[in-house]
Parts: structure tokens; C-alpha cells; sequence
């Protein structure tokens, strides 16, 4: 039932298309030199997940996230965090955290996000807190991870370490169970 | 006759004395005409937003407004002695405003010094 | 201003003079939330937030279903918002997807997202007007709230959760005659928001109570990563549908209100002006909207994700920006979906605000932060 | 009619007065002293006083009773009930009290105020007010500075000196 | 009875008695306040009474004076009760033998 | 009507009806006749102009006004009757349930809504009663820990202090319930216990926001009464009375409000601080505070401390009114009694009807009482208009505006009183 | 001055607002109009037409029993059943037929955009009351009933302010 009348719409495609086409071809330039300038300061230690139109990827291990966020803040004047969004592979047996950072005081980087991951050891019987799933905080770079690291930290465990006020946000104090967000807590019936 | 005086103001205390014996039938009407259900010890608990109560509810309390209390009582007097002045003011000569205003004036001092002590709420 | 913030509540040391209060949850000044508050006299020293009393895990519940049946779950949060809390996860399932919308739709979406917004808006300032005591501002913006619920109504068929945006489009075509009613109806409702200065913005009681209370400076405002109103009111000059234009934004003449004081009168000013500044939106998008064509493209019943990808999609709601992040892995449903909202962001400034402010200005500061307690806990 | 409201004033003055130093809690207390003040505010009435009563009602009641209540509710709730005294101390105390109303009101009985009593108008309030700012100005002046005093040093006594301590917690 | 004076000054006495009796029992500084105001009252009614049956308008005017510096008394009173009772945690006048200053 | 009563028939219920009386009348005759004999056989009854009373002959009198009327009349001139019905608890409890309902109708239309309508068919007049009803049927819940004398006394003693202040109201001349040479003074020692009351109650329920909110209305009241009773003053040194009569009866040329309009102002706010109404009402702040002090009361007692406030309302609105705008003074629109009514009666056609309730108050008296109702309403809209436009302020901003602004507007108020009594414009000899 | 100003302004608008007429609709004597019959979805153009999601309407000549309706609600309330229905229509040939549950439903509508055989409409009836949970059940005998709306009040703005009349 599908078929015929996606072809007009393939029609109009291009046209509306135009203007988004015609920045692509430029706007990658921004981006790329951001990558490039991480990769020049830190070479092989990161790589550059993705380059898109105002989206910057970068991978790190949990070693380096900390000097590759001060340098994120201080050189590319980055100096906000939107999102810290945990990520939970059980295949790959980690959880990856990803940072959403952008930026209000630098005009030019008001379209950009820079998508900064790392990722955690994962376990399979976690106790949030006590066990190897950690990560060093990022609060003393950027300030406004506070309440989202916190929300990480209960719902996927992953413990922040150097995060002064590690306790659960959303979550009721008597909650026993496997952190809710990863694969293996199942909803009920489904 | 001593006490006559007194006849006049005895109807406010029988207004007062009314009210209590009219408003009270209401109250008691009310708690014997109206459910009592003693099912649940947590109903008479104190109002906490829904949370259990978390220590004393009467602690000791508020001190930044202290002062005004102080100065409430010494004030008070100082506006009422003002009617004593004030009600006979068309009977005394002209003359005998300035000791009063000796007295505001003194009065005056002590409320600048007051106002400024309580204004500075670090202190309380 | 830079010195290090109290971490959350951290107490070290409980005087016998001060009280804990808990404010909320069953509480007319707190919303779906509690603050255990901490006064000394009538001074707070320290407040903690409690969120998460209606947490429901709807990120989690994404998971589990496709990307079209997803919609009427995603604008739960905030339900008098729903245009502009699904447009960010419409856009990037446009993206996964990889599917165009048609023009028209597109300023169907505009005027729908900011009709919504004024929805929210009127909704934020009543309540706002209640907290101050106020309540003649509780029923007047309640009942012209109204006017917009009226036009949504006509024209998603729903009164507050419309589930009108999907990815291609919107659902429906707007009713015949919507043109001429909707701006009948906006004009009217632009004169009467301009009315509440008169008991509301220029009153100087309220001016007076709301004046240099809760002040976040620029430098913190940036720092918290706090966002739209909150953002604006601290004199950074940020609006989503300016500086990212998303649909047809860049082709409307957006302003920006920034307002430099950053005190809770400013933050709850901005909104206001805001709204003023959606009427001309949507006057705008009437007049240059295509009269006809289609607004929906078809899709595949059952849409994929392309591969392994992640899109970061955001657009300006009634509480800042709004992202979304949403991550694929091929299969109908999303991988991880993860919903960054305003509320939560401009949480993180409520006990930095608090502290040392009047028991009085609890309220006031606490909702002129623009905080939907529903959104925040998703 | 007068004599009767003279027996329950009476009892009501005296009977307070007790209650407001023997009650377990300074709460109560407080509230029997209110009565006392109260019943003296009409005995002034009794007197045709009037005045005087209403100032008393006014700034006794009005004004004094709720500092103290206020000031009692500012102890810590143990205190307000405990209650700190020593038996033996307290006969004796009742031994004084009784000794010195028998020895005055025998005092009294046996002196020429006995059979005092007048039939004489009673003095109109406006004379106080004429008598305030003519022959007794200068004790309003020293009034006026009592109470400037009083309040000044009260407003000092009562201020924290621990304020950077306490003040910030943190 | 209310047209004698005798009365009136039996109340005093009463009265002047049990604030002595409080003053020499009660050892919690509040209920001490207490007697002292009750003293007071005791002479006031005193003033009142006498300026009324010997017909003099100075009775009352000195009532007013001394319930006007019962005040200032309560004020400054209750300041020291509570300076106290910040240092020592208690209203026992007992307690207060160290507060030299 | 359907949906209420589903077989609903008018002879069944006018049988119903007839039943009833039947039945009433059957048992009154058969058991109350004798018991009223045999009640009277003991009794032994007054003689009123020579007279006996006998059950007939009060019988007798009550179809005949012209030996009624003095008994009505003598009633009337009692204390109890002042008290209980006009100038005293009923009149004032009347206006205020009229309060109540302007009020809530008032603050809808300019609320742009409807307000109470559904209960008693008229724009919902019966909407107070019905939540008298409501209030007297629900359960009284006392928090466990509560000083339960005080708790349970604090409503009621809150009702009697403020129905002690209506006491003090002349409504028209000669109509008071306590009509003392130093009315003034007993208001502001009346309004005194309102603090007392007011702390001892929050205090005695053991909770924190009424503790709170207990201790904002004590800094309030507290901190508003010294301006209030400054204010004042400037009408009692031009009247040189402290008789409330007298101050209402001086104003015959001029209300006061014309020569001291800052001290009305003045007076005027502090009256809405006293009052806790908007913008004032930080005791109640909901959003801060719950209900403030009133957060544990329940059922009656919060009725009966919503009667006391309102009461307390309407007797600051009659203070203004009494002080500042005339009393019962006005032009006199009352028309007087045609004589021949009050001797002949009004002659329809062949039936002559006799009007025996007219001569009960003089002209005079209902002319004030006219007037007065017509200020005091006046009055009360503007105690209740702020409601509407207002937000709530801040307890330091409260104190502060009570101790510096309103003190020093008060003693500018005095100063300009005594200018203009020195300078002769008023006083003897002056204007009035 | 600014303050008295401003205070003064303040009343005036309350008092001028007691002359405007009010806002409320009466809800039961009075109810809202709407655009259109209700909610209802062209399959061929893939769009749909505007109108109020209220209760559904089945047209028993157009359903074919194929489910799509039940799967799409599945993930959204689970609100549609299938159920056997006794009359036989030629292009039914199971006999199942949607059967609603309006204590779940949540008037998404996203059933009707899958009904690819203009069967299943949504209509102007929003008043679904009832006293027990079995009453919200709408078996699709029910569903095929046309229901009555007497609907015809609206927003009217005037030079005193806007009214439901």
C-alpha cells in the first residue's frame, strides 16, 4: 500500500533538499577542524567516532576522559553538558557513557554538539557502587554533569568516582533490584 | 458609688461569654454527628507533605524577627500613653504639647536605634 | 561567584536552631517533587532536592516498542507540551529513517509547536501566580489558555495529548477555515496576555517580592548548563530556533528575548515575552504556510533505524532545549532512547539558588526556574 | 451584681496567680498569668479605672504576656515541662507566704483603712491625660528614657555573638 | 464589699504573698519573671485602689507609670532570659552561677 | 428532577403532607396541651399592667399590636437582645455570611468565571450553607500529639474575641452593644488576644507549618498594631473622645477621611494586615506554609475560625466606617411613617390591615443603620479587591513596610491633626 | 510614585474586568462544537482528516477482521481486542472485529491511521462514563452505533471579551 504514493514524495526530495545539501558540503569543514585539533593533541587515544553536520564524535578510553574533557573545555571553549547518556552493550560486555556537550559563550559553536563517549567495564551481577563499573567524574570540569551522572549512576550503575553526592535521584530509596536501564532489567510481560 | 463605671463594659464580656456559649454547641454537635474512624494511626499524624514526621514540631524558632517583639512591647506603651495625651488635647494649653514631644522625640531616638539594630538580620 | 558550590546537602553539622522542612510532595507549593528544605529562622541553609515521585521510565519503555507507537508514550512527560516533546524524537527518526518532510507540514509543525508552547506557558504562569499568592493569575491565564486548547483541538483532534507529530509529517490536515480562526483567536489572546502586566508584571508588589531574589549570574548560568528561560533571563543570548534552526524556523523572523538581571522577576518575565513573541511566530507561519499539499509522507508501516547510529536531535520547548538522543541498532524499535530535558537541567541551579534566600521566596525561585517536575523524571 | 464579680475576680486573680507558678508546664503557666493579669484589669474596672484597666488589657496582656509566651516557646520542650524544685524549699516558701498574709492582713484589718470608703465620683480618664503633660512631665520624660533605655538594652542583650559560627553551617 | 477598701487590699496581700512565696521557691528563671509580675500587679492594684478611695487622679496616673515600666522590666528580662538560655542551654537560675560577665 | 426523584407524583406528596399535619396536630392536642396545664398549674405567671398573664390573654395580645408592642419594645431595650440579635452577634454574623458570598462571587467575575452556582438555584446563594453543612458533618481530626485543651479552645475563643470586638460597634444612635466612654481603647485591647489566640493555637497542634505560619501571624499582628493604633489618634485628638458614638455622631459635617486621609490610608492597610488578606495573608501562605497556622485544623473548628475572621472583618470595616466615614451619618432617605398608618392601618377596599411592626424602630434608627450598611459594604469591597490584584509579599518586607513606612506616615497623620487643631481649623470654634 | 502608580493601575484592571463577560462553558447545559465528525484517516492519500478523537465507530461492511487496528494499539494501551461477532460479512471471513476498551484507551488514533480498509473512524462522542469497568468495554455492535452529539458552542470573541455565550 506503500509503494505508489512514495514517489511524489521522492519528487519534492531534492527540492526541499537544497539548502541543506548546499551546507553540508561546507559545514563539515567546522567540524572536521574540531576532530582534527583532539586528534592532534591526543592522537591515538581517541578516535573520532563520526563526523556529521554540527555533531562531533569522539571516543576515549576511561583513562583519558579527563584531560580530553579539560582540554574540551578549555581550548575548545566548549563549556556546558546537555545530556550524559549511558549506553548499556551487554555483547561488548561495557556500558558506554556519552556526554552531549556544547557550548553558550562561543557564538560560532552555538550549533555544535560534541558527542565525547567512553565506556565502563561491565558486570553481570552488579552492586552499584561496590563493584568495577567506574568511571571518573567529570563534575569538576563541567559542573552541570552533577544531577545527570547521578541519574547514570542509578540507573545504569556505573559508580563516578570523585563525585562528591553519589546517591540516587529518581530511583526510591528502597530500590533493590538490577539497575533499571540495562538490557537485562526486563519490563514485565515483555 | 464605686463600680458603677464598671456596668458599661460588663456587656462586652457578656458578648464574649455569648459567643463561647453559642459557638461551642457547634463544635460539639459537629464531633458527635460526625464520623470518628480510629482505623488508622497515621491519620493523626502531624501535616509533613506526605512524608512521616522528622523531629520536634515545636523547635525554637524565628529569631531574625525578634527584635520587633521588643520593640512591639515598649512601643505599645509608648502608643497608648499617646491617647492619654491625645484624648484630653482640647482641654490643656497649648504649652503642655511639649512634653510630649520631649517624650516622642526621645522615643523617636530609641525607634531609629531599634530599626537599625533589627534591620541587621546577620545578627539575629 | 566561583568558589566551590555545596555539593547537593551536606551537612556536617545539624544546630538545634534549624528546621528541616519537607516541601512536598503532598504540598500546594511544591509540584510532583519534594525539597527537604533546611531553615534557619526564616533563612534557608541548605535545600536538596528530591525528584523522581513520578518517575516511569518511559525511556525504558521505548525500548520496547516501535518507533511509530512510541509517540503517545514520549509526550507523557509533559502532556500540555506534547508537540514540542516529541519534535526533537520525530526529527531524529526522520534522520534514522531517513525520510523529508513536506513544506507544508513543516509550518504545521512550527504552529503547532508553538501553539503548544504558549499552552505550557499559560499553564507555568498560573501556577506561578498561585505560588505568589495571586490568584486572580491562576484562573485568568487557566481560562485563556483555553482560546489555544480550542485551536490544538481543531486541529490534532485532541485537547491536550495530541500525538500529532509523527516522522514524515503530521498526522492531519489542518480543518478548512483554520487559517482565519487561528489568527481570530491569537490576535485576541495576544491582547490578553498583555493585560496581566497590568495586575501581573508592572505590579509593584510582585515586582518588589521578585526583584533581586534568587539571582543566577551569567557566569553560573553557563556553568550549570541551565537552559531556555533560565538561560535567557542571565543575559546569554541562546534560543534554539535561532541559533539551530530546526523545520522552517530560518525562514521566520525569530527574536530573541534576553533579559540581563537574572533574578526570578526576569526568569518569569521571559516567558511572557516569549509568548508574544510565538503569537508573531505564528502570525508569520500563517502567512507564509502553502496553501496546499500534502503533509505527510508515507512511511513504511514497521520503519527501521539505518545500522548502528546515533542522532542528538534538539529544538527549544517551553523549558529550553530539548534533546534527544536516540540510538539504533537496525531493528524497528530504538536501541536507547534518551530524552534530555530542561526541567532536569535547570534542577541542578535550585539549591544553588536557595541557599541563603528567604523561607518566602521558596516558591518564587523554585518556579520561575521553569521546572515541570513530570518532565524531569520522565 | 458588683459584689459577686468582686468574689469571682477574687478567685480568678488569686487562683491564676497560683496555677501560674505551680503548673507543670510553662505553657500553661503563661496562659494562668494572662488570667491573673486579666482579673487585676478588672479589678481596675471595679475601681473605675478604666483606663488604667484597658491599658493594662492593652500592654499586659496584649503585648507583655505574648513576649513571655513567645519567649517560653523559644525553650526547648523539656524545659517548658520540667520542672525544678526542692520539697523541703518549697514549705518553707508556703510558711513565708502565709506568715506574711496573715501578719499584712492583720496589719490591715486592724488599721484605719478598715473602714474607708467613698461615694465620691469616680476621676475622669482626661485628667490623666492633663495630669501626664502638666504636673507629672517630668516623670514622662524620664518614662520616655526608660523605655528608650530598656528597649536599647534589650535589642543589645538579645543579639547572637556567634554568628560567624553558627550562621553558615557550611 | 466593692465599696470598701479593705478588700481590695486583702487582694494585694494575697497576691503580694504568693509572688513572694514564687520568687523564694521557683528556682526556673521564667517562673520567676512570673512573681515578679505578679508583685507588681499586686501594687498597682494597690495605687489603683487607694487613688480611688481617696479621691486623687494620681493613683491611676502612677498605675499607668509602673505597668509602663513593668514592660520595659519584661523586655529587658526576657533579653536576659534568653542571652541564658543561649549559653547555657537551660533556664535554671541554678545553672547561672558562672555568668560573671 | 427526573433523575432525583424517578416517581414523583404532586397528590402523593400533597398527601404526604396532610398526613404530617394531621398527625402533628393529633399529638400536640393529646399529649402537649396537658403537659403545658399541668406545667402552667405550677407556674406561677407575672402580672403585667395589673393583668395577669394568662395563656389566653397572651394569646389574645398577640392578635392585638397595641399591647404587644410594648413587650416587643421592652425586649428590645435589653441587653440580651442587643447581644444576641441586632447590633450584636446576629447582625454581624448575617453581614458577614453576606460577606462571604460577595466575596466569592465578586472574585469570580473578575476572575472571569463563574463562581458558586449550582447550590440554591440563585447563583448559588445557599452555597454557604451548604458548606456550613459540610463543615459541621465532617470528622474533627486531632494530630496526636496535641495540646488538646488548648486545641479545642483556640476556634472558639478566636470566635469570642472577635464577636467582643463587634461589641464595641455603635451601629446607629443609641444602637451599641457596649456603649463605654473608651470604646477605642477596649478595640485595641480587644484586638490584643487575637496574637494569643492565634500562637497558642498553632503552638498547642505540634506540627511545623502551623508553628511557622503561628509565629508569622504573631510578628504581624503584632508588628501592625503599633501603626494602627497611631493612626487613630489623629481622630481622637480632633473629637476629643475615645467614645466611638461620639467620634461617629462628630462627624455630622464632615467625615474625618477628608481632613486625615493619610491616617485612613494608613489605617486602612494595617486593617488589611490584621485582617491576613491578600496581599497580607502570609500566616496562609499555601505555597510556602501549607494553611499556615490553620493547616491541622478540621471540620467546625476551621468553620468557626473562618466565621471568627470574618466577623473580625466586618468589625474593622464598621471601625473604618465609624471612624473615618461618617458612621450612620447621611442625608435621611428613610421616608417617615405616615401617621395615619401607624393608627388606622392601611385600608384596601373593605379590609383594613394592621401593620404592628412598623413603629419597632424609629426613623432615625433605620436611616443610620441604612447608611451604615451602605459603608460598611463599601468598606468591605475594598477589603476584598485586593484579593484579586495582589500577590502575596514577604514576611521582612511585611515588617519592614509596618515599622518605618506606616509608622512614619502615622506620626505625619498626628502632626497634621495637631496642626490643624492648632491652627483652628478644626476643634472649638473651627469647622466642627 | 512608581509604587502608588502601579498599585492604583493594578485595581483598575480588576475592577474594569468585572464588567467582562465570563470565560466558562457550562459544561453540562452547554458543550463545545467541533470541526468535522470526528477523527478519520484516508489510506490512499496516507493522511488524515481533521476532527475530534473521541469514541470510535466500526463499520461492519468495511472490516475485514485483519488485525492491523490491535497490533497498533498493542504498544501503545492494549485497548483493542479481537472478538467473534455473529453476523457473517463476505469479506470477514474469521468473524473478528475489534471490540474497545476505553478504560485503557488513550485517543491516540493510531489505529485508524492503520486501518487500511476505511473501517474504523473516530467520532465527536467524548462522554464515556460509566459506573463499572465492564460499561467502558464497547463490544463492536456497540462500536457500529452513530452516536448523538448535541455540540454547538463556541469561543465567540466580542468587544467585551471572549464568551462561550
Amino acid at each position: 500500500m506503500s509503494s505508489n504514493s512514495e514517489k511524489p514524495d521522492a519528487d519534492e526530495t531534492p527540492k526541499v533538499n537544497v539548502p541543506s545539501t548546499a551546507k553540508k558540503s561546507e559545514l563539515p569543514m567546522f567540524e572536521k577542524s574540531i576532530s582534527d585539533k583532539i586528534v592532534e593533541k591526543f592522537g591515538d587515544k581517541v578516535e573520532v567516532t563520526f563526523v556529521k553536520e554540527d555533531r562531533v564524535g569522539i571516543k576515549s578510553g576511561k583513562e583519558n576522559i579527563h584531560d580530553v574533557a579539560e582540554f574540551i573545555r578549555d581550548a575548545l571553549h566548549y563549556d556546558h553538558v546537555e545530556s550524559v547518556s549511558g549506553v548499556d552493550y551487554p555483547q561488548n560486555k561495557e556500558i558506554e557513557v556519552v556526554y552531549h556537550i556544547g557550548s553558550y559563550s562561543d557564538s560560532s559553536l552555538a550549533r555544535q554538539i560534541l558527542v565525547l563517549s567512553t565506556s565502563a567495564q561491565r558486570e553481570e551481577n552488579p552492586i552499584p557502587g561496590n563493584d568495577a563499573t567506574r568511571l571518573p567524574t567529570l563534575r569538576d570540569i563541567f559542573y552541570s554533569v552533577e544531577f545527570h551522572e547521578r541519574e547514570v549512576f542509578e540507573m545504569f550503575g556505573v559508580y563516578f568516582e570523585g563525585h562528591p553526592d553519589n546517591r540516587r535521584l529518581l530511583l526510591p530509596e528502597d530500590w533493590a533490584d538490577l539497575p533499571p536501564l540495562r538490557k537485562d532489567f526486563a519490563i514485565k510481560g515483555r | 458609688m464605686v463600680g458603677e463605671l464598671a456596668g458599661n463594659y460588663s456587656t462586652v464580656v457578656l458578648m464574649f461569654g455569648f459567643a463561647i456559649v453559642a459557638m461551642a454547641p457547634a463544635l460539639i454537635i459537629s464531633r458527635m454527628i460526625s464520623p470518628r474512624k480510629r482505623s488508622n494511626p497515621v491519620k493523626f499524624l502531624p501535616m509533613e507533605c506526605g512524608q512521616v514526621p522528622s523531629g520536634e514540631g515545636r523547635t525554637h524558632f524565628m529569631m531574625q524577627y525578634y527584635p520587633y517583639i521588643l520593640m512591639f512591647v515598649v512601643f505599645d506603651v509608648m502608643a497608648i500613653f499617646l491617647y492619654a495625651w491625645g484624648s484630653s488635647l482640647l482641654e490643656i494649653p497649648k504649652i503642655a504639647t511639649l512634653p510630649m514631644m520631649g517624650f516622642l522625640g526621645i522615643m523617636f531616638g530609641a525607634m531609629a536605634f531599634a530599626l537599625y539594630q533589627s534591620g541587621r538580620r546577620r545578627i539575629w | 561567584m566561583t568558589e566551590q558550590l555545596p555539593p547537593g546537602l551536606a551537612l556536617q553539622k545539624v544546630d538545634e536552631r534549624i528546621m528541616t522542612l519537607n516541601v512536598g510532595p503532598q504540598h500546594p507549593g511544591s509540584g510532583h517533587m519534594r525539597i527537604i528544605v533546611q531553615i534557619d529562622g526564616d533563612y534557608i541553609v541548605a535545600c536538596d532536592p528530591d525528584p523522581g515521585y513520578v518517575h516511569r521510565g518511559e525511556e525504558k519503555m521505548a525500548e520496547y516498542r516501535n518507533y511509530i507507537t512510541n509517540i503517545p508514550h514520549l509526550e507523557r512527560p509533559v502532556i500540555h507540551d506534547s508537540c514540542n516533546v516529541l519534535y526533537p524524537y520525530v526529527l531524529g527518526v526522520e534522520e534514522l529513517v531517513g525520510i523529508e518532510v513536506p513544506e507544508r507540514a513543516k509550518y504545521v509543525r512550527v504552529i503547532a509547536s508553538e501553539l503548544n508552547r504558549c499552552i505550557y506557558t499559560m499553564y507555568w504562569l498560573a501556577i506561578y501566580g498561585i505560588f505568589l499568592g495571586h490568584s486572580t493569575m491562576f484562573m485568568w491565564p487557566a481560562g485563556d489558555r483555553e482560546l489555544l486548547i480550542d485551536l490544538m483541538e481543531k486541529m490534532s483532534g485532541a485537547r491536550v495529548t495530541h500525538a500529532h507529530f509523527v516522522p514524515g509529517g503530521v498526522r492531519n490536515d489542518l480543518p478548512p477555515n483554520f487559517e482565519d480562526v487561528c489568527l481570530r483567536q491569537v490576535n485576541y489572546f495576544e491582547k490578553r496576555i498583555k493585560e496581566y502586566s497590568a495586575v501581573f508584571y508592572d505590579n509593584p508588589i510582585l515586582i518588589a517580592r521578585t526583584k533581586d531574589t534568587g539571582i543566577l549570574s551569567r557566569e553560573d548560568a553557563i556553568r550549570l548548563g541551565t537552559t531556555g528561560s533560565v538561560l535567557r533571563a542571565s543575559g546569554v543570548d541562546y534560543d534554539l530556533r535561532k541559533k539551530e534552526p530546526y523545520d522552517v524556523y530560518e525562514e521566520l523572523d525569530v527574536h530573541t528575548n534576553v533579559m540581563k538581571e537574572g533574578d526570578s522577576y526576569a526568569r518569569s518575565k521571559i516567558p511572557w515575552l516569549d509568548m508574544l513573541e510565538s503569537c508573531n511566530i505564528i502570525r508569520q507561519a500563517l502567512q507564509k504556510m502553502p496553501k496546499s499539499g500534502s503533509v505527510r509522507t508515507k512511511l513504511k508501516p514497521n520503519p527501521k533505524g539505518k545500522g548502528l547510529n546515533s542522532v542528538y536531535k534538539r529544538v527549544e520547548s517551553g523549558r529550553g532545549s530539548l534533546g534527544c538522543y536516540i540510538v539504533s541498532d537496525g531493528k524497528t524499535e530504538p536501541y536507547r532512547l534518551k530524552l534530555s530535558v530542561g526541567s532536569f537541567r535547570n534542577l541542578i541551579a535550585l539549591p544553588y539558588l536557595l541557599k541563603g534566600e528567604k523561607l518566602g521566596n521558596m516558591p518564587s525561585v523554585y518556579w520561575s526556574l521553569n521546572y515541570w517536575p513530570v518532565e524531569a523524571d520522565r | 451584681m458588683a459584689d459577686a464579680a468582686f468574689l469571682a475576680l477574687t478567685v480568678i486573680t488569686i487562683g491564676s496567680a497560683i496555677a501560674a507558678l505551680e503548673l507543670r508546664s510553662l505553657i500553661y503557666g503563661s496562659i494562668a498569668l494572662m488570667g491573673t493579669l486579666g482579673g487585676i484589669a478588672g479589678f481596675f474596672f471595679l475601681l473605675d479605672a478604666p483606663f488604667v484597666a484597658l491599658f493594662q488589657l492593652a500592654v499586659y496582656v496584649g503585648s507583655i504576656a505574648v513576649l513571655i509566651l513567645f519567649t517560653v516557646m523559644l525553650v526547648k520542650r523539656e524545659l517548658i515541662f520540667k520542672k525544678i524544685e526542692d520539697k523541703r524549699r518549697k514549705f518553707a516558701g508556703i510558711g513565708l507566704m502565709l506568715t506574711i498574709m496573715v501578719s499584712l492582713g492583720a496589719v490591715f484589718i486592724d488599721s484605719g483603712i478598715k473602714t474607708m470608703t467613698t461615694d465620691e465620683p469616680a476621676t475622669n480618664f482626661r485628667d490623666i491625660g492633663t495630669d501626664f503633660v502638666t504636673y507629672y512631665w517630668p516623670a514622662l520624660i524620664l518614662m520616655g528614657l526608660i523605655l528608650a533605655g530598656s528597649v536599647t538594652g534589650a535589642l543589645v542583650l538579645a543579639k547572637r555573638e556567634d554568628v560567624e559560627n553558627d550562621q553558615r553551617v557550611n | 464589699m466593692t465599696n470598701e477598701l479593705i478588700d481590695f487590699t486583702l487582694v494585694s496581700v494575697a497576691m503580694l504573698a504568693i509572688g513572694i512565696y514564687g520568687l523564694a521557691v521557683k528556682r526556673n528563671f521564667i517562673r520567676m519573671l512570673f512573681a515578679v509580675e505578679i508583685i507588681i500587679n499586686a501594687a498597682n492594684l494597690n495605687l489603683v485602689a487607694f487613688g480611688r478611695f481617696l479621691p486623687h487622679s494620681g493613683g491611676q496616673t502612677l498605675a499607668l507609670f509602673s505597668i509602663a515600666i513593668a514592660a520595659a522590666e519584661v523586655a529587658v528580662g526576657l533579653s536576659l532570659i534568653i542571652v541564658a538560655y543561649r549559653m547555657y542551654q537551660n533556664v535554671d537560675i541554678a545553672d547561672f552561677r558562672s555568668l560573671k560577665g | 428532577m427526573s433523575v432525583i426523584a424517578p416517581k414523583f407524583k404532586l397528590s402523593e406528596f400533597i398527601k404526604s403532607l396532610l398526613d404530617n399535619v394531621f398527625w402533628t396536630v393529633l399529638i400536640l392536642s393529646l399529649i402537649g396541651i396537658p403537659a403545658v396545664m399541668m406545667v402552667l398549674f405550677f407556674i406561677e405567671m407575672p402580672v403585667i399592667n395589673g393583668e395577669l398573664l394568662t395563656p389566653f390573654l397572651a394569646l389574645t395580645w398577640i392578635a392585638d399590636p397595641s399591647r404587644i408592642l410594648p413587650i416587643v419594645h421592652a425586649f428590645m431595650a435589653t441587653d440580651i437582645f442587643r447581644v444576641m440579635v441586632f447590633p450584636g452577634f446576629g447582625f454581624a454574623a448575617l453581614l458577614a455570611a453576606g460577606t462571604i458570598f460577595v466575596e466569592r462571587k465578586m472574585l469570580a467575575k473578575l476572575q472571569l468565571r463563574v463562581g458558586p452556582f449550582y447550590c440554591g438555584k440563585i447563583e448559588g446563594i445557599l452555597q454557604l450553607m451548604g458548606d456550613g453543612l459540610k463543615l459541621i458533618s465532617k470528622e474533627i481530626i486531632i494530630p496526636a500529639k496535641a495540646d488538646k485543651p488548648i486545641f479545642w479552645a483556640a476556634p472558639v475563643l478566636f470566635v469570642a474575641a472577635a464577636a467582643a470586638f463587634v461589641a464595641l460597634i455603635p451601629v446607629a444612635p443609641g444602637w451599641v452593644v457596649a456603649d463605654v466612654d473608651l470604646g477605642l481603647l477596649g478595640v485595641f485591647a480587644v484586638i490584643g488576644f487575637f496574637p494569643i489566640i492565634t500562637i497558642l493555637s498553632a503552638w498547642s497542634a505540634n506540627s511545623k507549618f502551623p508553628f511557622i505560619g503561628g509565629i508569622r501571624a504573631l510578628f504581624q499582628m503584632v508588628s501592625f498594631e503599633i501603626p494602627l493604633i497611631l493612626s487613630l489618634l489623629g481622630v481622637v485628638m480632633l473629637t476629643g473622645s475615645l467614645n466611638l458614638s461620639e467620634i461617629a455622631a462628630s462627624q455630622s459635617n464632615f467625615p474625618w477621611i477628608v481632613f486625615l486621609p493619610i491616617g485612613a490610608i494608613v489605617f486602612f492597610i494595617t486593617m488589611l494586615a490584621e485582617l491576613e488578606r491578600i496581599p497580607f495573608d502570609l500566616p496562609e501562605a499555601e505555597s510556602e506554609i501549607v494553611a499556615g497556622w490553620l493547616t491541622e485544623l478540621s471540620g467546625m473548628m476551621y468553620g468557626l475560625v473562618q466565621l471568627g475572621t470574618y466577623l473580625k472583618l466586618y468589625a474593622f470595616a464598621a471601625l473604618f466606617v465609624v471612624l473615618f466615614l461618617g458612621g450612620w451619618n447621611g442625608p435621611m432617605v428613610v421616608p417617615p411613617f405616615p401617621a395615619e398608618i401607624l393608627t388606622e392601618g392601611i385600608v384596601l377596599g373593605p379590609v383594613t390591615a394592621n401593620i404592628p411592626g412598623l413603629p419597632l424602630f424609629t426613623q432615625e434608627m433605620l436611616n443610620g443603620t441604612l447608611w451604615f450598611v451602605l459603608k460598611t459594604v463599601g468598606v468591605i469591597f475594598f477589603i476584598l479587591l485586593p484579593r484579586g490584584v495582589f500577590p502575596r509579599i514577604r514576611i521582612d518586607m511585611l515588617l519592614n513596610l509596618g515599622w518605618t513606612k506606616l509608622i512614619g506616615l502615622a506620626f505625619v497623620n498626628i502632626f497634621i491633626a495637631l496642626g490643624l487643631l492648632y491652627a483652628g481649623v478644626l476643634g472649638p470654634g473651627g469647622l466642627q | 510614585m512608581g509604587t502608588a502608580t502601579g498599585i492604583i493601575r493594578a485595581l483598575n484592571s480588576g475592577i474594569k474586568h468585572i464588567a467582562i463577560k465570563r470565560f466558562t462553558l457550562r459544561y453540562p447545559e452547554e458543550k463545545l462544537k467541533f470541526v468535522g465528525d470526528g477523527y478519520q484517516f484516508d489510506p490512499s492519500a496516507g493522511v488524515g482528516i481533521a476532527g475530534l478523537k473521541g469514541r470510535h465507530m466500526l463499520f461492519h461492511d468495511h472490516c475485514t477482521g485483519c488485525q492491523l487496528c490491535s497490533i497498533a494499539c498493542e504498544g501503545v494501551a492494549e485497548a483493542i481486542a479481537m472478538v467473534k461477532v455473529p453476523d457473517q460479512q463476505k469479506q470477514n471471513k474469521k468473524s473478528i472485529m475489534p471490540q474497545i476498551d476505553y478504560g485503557k484507551c488513550v485517543f491516540c488514533g493510531l489505529c485508524v491511521d492503520a486501518c487500511p480498509f476505511y473501517a474504523l473512524y473516530m467520532t465527536n462522542d467524548y462522554e464515556l462514563s460509566s459506573f463499572s469497568k465492564e460499561g467502558l468495554i464497547y463490544t463492536p455492535a456497540q462500536l457500529q452505533v452513530k452516536p448523538y452529539v448535541a455540540q454547538n458552542s463556541e469561543i465567540q470573541i466580542t468587544s467585551r471579551g471572549a464568551t462561550h455565550g
